[in-house]
């Protein structure tokens, strides 16, 4: 089988692609039911190289996920980085199942680096609105303050003022 | 002429200054804090030496331990580089005690710039034009208010010790004065070691426009034009550049005399920077004097011609400066600073390993760095990658210049501002040179826009054929066509390499 | 303005020209051959367009699959770069017969300038000196004889078509002729596709100079200074500067206004070369002019600051010269070309992949490259992997210059000429100013020093040190603390990825 | 065991090298009977940094040789390279019998890349000094002459005038 059908989503937009490897070793590829030529190697230890239709791209490719098979990805084409999500069928059925519920679970804010917590400014029990900060960290000479990645309630709060914490450390539960 | 110059600093000033050295037949001394170890600066240099664990005051902030690496390696000097003990008079006068050659002005001229308060009342003593505001640092609250009462609202609240934006916030109302005196106090302790802050009279978006200035021991001392670093964010510049296009001839002169007079009442020896503010109307206000090398030094460089580390080394020998003259600015050089660090999450630093490293090259683009790919950007420092400095024939060149270098940039494994400033050297009101210090608030979001449709049908059809290629298991055939050996045998797929976190996208 | 240029070339010239392309808003268009499809040129560009196999015969020398590719892609204009198409007059024909804007001279120009004995004659009756020779290709070997006991020996045999010193012999006596005349041929005909050679009186131990100088469409030509190319290896430009340490300013003047001549005489539009050869006395004879872009164009744009390939764009889009007087040269500039050669083994090319790759980077450093790490430098094309140019205020600090930044140059995988560079700038005959064309033959031995004992015990050291790390296959430990995570989990011993033949050492 | 004893060798001069690691990871290497501190990691994905008795160097280390236990490198120190050879003491005798027998045997000369030949210089049977030209190959636009690698006789030759030859082509043996 050298053909397969894929659903590539960005900002829950779904598009179907449907990649081919022809012959000679590059691949036709139908996005929205338009057909395009693409010539795709890696050089440089990485980056993608993709002729598509004669225009050039290069193009830096990350997994966004620590699983290969998630199909989450960023690339960064000609300056922008841009997310996008490529699963099989069956595949992206699961994650839409997951996705759903890991977004409604309790949500745990970690530090992204060493430090030291400047200042807690919410309490257990406190609601708080999706993106308003609930903690400062000063790491690297300077403050962060990190911010809520939902709205919800302040289950838990796991440090104190003036605590040093490691990279990844946990520090408050969003419920 | 010097023959061995003890590097007392790290990154890319460390490399910047051993670089000059090595042209000059100069041998180098490094030293390096237990992370350091694989820092550029520490290979880079003809001895390194340890100096202690990660935290600045325990290693790059040791005067004692730096003074001894100097004598062991027989050092006959020290550069400073910027930051760390660069503005430390005690420091100049380690050096002095021990007969090895600072590489800086005097001990008095730091003394006198360094304490803001009083190099406030230096410079009015000077005739040189100050903001309005406290002429001593404020030690209680209510003096505070009091103080903030005469100069009125808005207004800053700033380190004494200070420099680089850091214990420094601004002030609308009487009732905030409080907790900005603290958060200020606060970061001025940890970054200086010195919790004293004063008032000054907020000016409403003005520009940042600086002057070069060098003196020698022989009593000379010229201005090498000035530069503009309008482009802040949170009083951290982002983006400077030289000749400012605020600035025409007749004014470019009577700033260089303005910072000669600033200069010449501390009798300053060596490369300083007198830093002004500059209000819509033209009127200029002394803010400080940085007595070292600025990390924008390289705009200066390549509209004068004048390789100022060559020159303070020159200088510290007891030459005469080369130039009596100052140099009529030629071109146009626009420096950016590339960060590991997250616009769309507060700029939050992004430590990591540079999982890949591509600068850019050509004609016109200068890069100075401290880092090389594999190379792991630590949370001890400061989250630096890069400085990116380009030269054009005129300021149009050197804008579309620094847009094209900053497309060829690539860092893979952290989180960087690159995208940030490109949407900056972009925008109409930069080539406009609207450029005063508010730039960032008023025109630019910290989102990116949303990609444009076939940016975004690129990437689909990449990950595409990557998903197809893995879960095809055909890697192998892949790499080997052209494909970086150093992958080994390894499938590229399987390899965690360039796997990183190359953030600021949103996942479906 | 030009809206999209097709670029006629490949390597480090394609990718010179599509920066410039990229920085002015201009799409551009590559063309590859079958090799290059992983070359940077064809990443680079905003299209790509296969044109053949590896032979240039079937791919960069097809003016019919070029102009197609120019027509399919909607491109306005074509840039030959250097070799290649750019200095053939049916090329530039084929561009105009299709409404495509050839960036370059007229056909007519290329024509008289590009057949070195029309050349001549051309210059003779412009009164420009040349070098006392034939005027007519010779044809046969009787002939030739003759010709060669009117002109004396030593004598130069040359390709009429020729350039870069392909196709070029010194005969020192009678008897040499035939065979120097045959090789000669049998090289032309494979550089040029043509095999007419022609005779010329040897000039000894010259300094190849050099004139840029530029025309528009309206009648404007002016000159932007000297390059000197006198650091050849068998007619191979090694080391190229500007200003030339020979030439001052009244000298200039006089090489300025014969080489204005020169381009005047055939209606010159574009950039230009006119080589020269000087004598010790300073005098000096045409030797040929270049209708193209030259290689060591750089030197020129450092010293200028004018970016040529923007001036090209500009001239060939009917707009004036930028400057219409000669800007006085600023500092000194020198370039290096970095090559995958081997200086042990007579310069042999040594292709393979670049398995490692570290370029120089500081204050006063540019590179024009068309590779990077992971890159397979083919047999098919110039073993070329960078040109390295610096900018100095001085030739004795751009000189400082280049020995740091070729000190900073790594590249493993491929033998290179880096340290051979490096005696060549080390050497006090070149710090002198001492440099005629024979100054490699005269000052330098092919066999590179015996290292000093430090470096050999420091080799010795790092070898037995990686010998005991393998025995005792600690080899994991070494691998996580900081090395490039790119070889994944495998074992830095097991990976071939930095193995390669650095050769010129000695082994046991 | 933490200790090891090495014979260096660079151009036929041998010395004594022990190396023995250190709990704190770094090596004391005593060369020629002189004791080095040494610290000494691979950064940049394999480049060499090594602190020496306070001296700071990058090496390039290279393989010499596909056999790993060969022990032949070279090194690219402050921009000289340098060859050299490290073998403990019973591989050193073993190589140094091979190493005899090979220096005295034919020696086959072989294309260093594909081109053509453009002109064999000497005939089967012909005496030939190590060094002097033997071929020329036309590769890379440029024609380039090979040498003998030592004194001998020409045995045999493989390829004749205009003949296309590949990478590693074997050209000639000299005896």
């Amino acid at each position: 089988m050298n053909k397969q059908t894929f659903v590539a989503s960005h900002q829950k937009v779904n598009s179907e692609i449907v990649v081919e490897k022809t012959k000679d070793g590059s691949y036709l590829v139908t996005l929205d039911g338009v057909e395009h030529v693409v010539d795709a190697h890696q050089y440089e230890g990485g980056t993608w190289s993709l002729i598509i239709d004669n225009s050039s791209y290069d193009v830096e490719l990350e997994l966004g996920s620590e699983s290969e098979s998630d199909g989450e990805y960023t690339a960064l084409v000609r300056g922008s980085v841009v997310g996008v999500t490529v699963q099989d069928e069956r595949r992206k059925r699961l994650s839409l199942q997951e996705g759903t519920a890991s977004q409604d679970g309790p949500q745990t804010i970690t530090s992204p680096m060493p430090g030291k917590v400047v200042k807690i400014l919410v309490e257990e029990g406190q609601e708080v609105e999706e993106n308003s900060p609930v903690i400062v960290i000063e790491a690297m000479k300077m403050e962060n303050e990190l911010r809520a990645v939902k709205s919800g309630t302040i289950s838990k709060i796991m440090v104190s003022e003036a605590e040093a914490v490691e990279g990844n450390a946990k520090l408050l539960i969003i419920s | 002429m010097l023959k061995k110059v003890l590097v007392a600093n790290r990154g890319e000033i460390a490399v910047r200054v051993m670089r000059t050295c090595r042209e000059m037949g100069i041998q180098t001394v490094a030293v390096f804090s237990e992370p350091d170890r694989a820092a550029l600066h520490t290979r880079y240099a003809s001895e390194a030496y340890a100096i202690g664990p990660a935290a600045s005051a325990e290693s790059y902030l040791r005067i004692d331990k730096i003074i001894d690496v100097a004598k062991k390696s027989g050092a006959d000097a020290i550069h400073p580089g910027y930051g760390f003990l660069s503005e430390r008079a005690e420091f100049a006068d380690a050096c002095a005690a021990e007969g090895i050659c600072f590489i800086g002005p005097s001990s008095h001229a730091i003394t006198q710039m360094g304490e803001k308060t009083l190099a406030r009342r230096t410079m009015i003593a000077a005739g040189v034009p100050v903001v309005p505001g406290t002429e001593q640092a404020v030690t209680d609250l209510e003096s505070a208010l009091k103080h903030a009462e005469e100069i009125g609202f808005p207004l800053m609240i700033k380190a004494a010790a200070g420099g680089g934006g850091k214990g420094m916030r601004r002030v609308f109302e009487a009732s905030e004065v409080k907790s900005a005196i603290e958060t200020a106090q606060r970061e001025a302790q940890a970054a200086f070691g010195d919790n004293s802050v004063y008032l000054e009279r907020y000016i409403g978006n003005p520009r940042h426009i600086e002057v070069q200035i060098f003196g020698d021991q022989h009593g000379n001392i010229i201005h090498l034009n000035e530069r503009e670093c309008s482009i802040q964010r949170r009083h951290q510049k982002v983006i400077e550049e030289a000749p400012s296009a605020f600035v025409d001839p007749q004014l470019r002169e009577k700033l260089g005399a303005v910072a000669i007079q600033a200069a010449k009442a501390v009798d300053y020896v060596g490369a300083g920077t007198v830093e002004l503010l500059m209000d819509e109307d033209k009127n200029f206000y002394f803010l400080e004097m940085n007595t070292r090398l600025q990390v924008e030094h390289p705009v200066t460089e390549l509209t004068t011609g004048i390789d100022l580390v060559r020159e303070q080394i020159h200088v510290a020998s007891g030459d005469k400066l080369s130039h009596l003259e100052t140099p009529v600015p030629r071109g146009h050089s626009i420096e950016a600073r590339i960060y590991a660090e997250d616009p769309q999450r507060g700029f939050m630093p992004s430590p990591g390993q540079l999982s890949f490293l591509r600068q850019p090259g050509g004609y016109g683009v200068r890069i100075d760095s401290g880092v090389y790919a594999g190379y792991e950007i630590t949370p001890h420092y400061d989250p630096m990658i890069s400085k990116l400095i380009v030269w054009g024939a005129n300021r149009v060149e050197a804008t579309q210049r620094m847009d094209r270098a900053l497309s060829e940039f690539v860092v893979n494994g952290v989180t960087t501002n690159i995208s940030y400033l490109r949407r900056i050297v972009q925008h109409p009101a930069f080539a406009a040179g609207d450029t005063q210090t508010n730039f960032l608030e008023k025109y630019l979001d910290d989102e990116s826009p949303a990609p444009s449709s076939t940016k975004l049908d690129v990437a689909k059809i990449s990950a595409a054929i990557r998903q197809y290629e893995f879960s095809h298991e055909l890697a192998n055939r892949m790499v080997t066509q052209q494909g970086d050996s150093s992958t080994g045998g390894l499938s590229a797929w399987a390899s965690n390499g360039r796997r990183a976190n190359l953030r600021g996208g949103s996942y479906e």
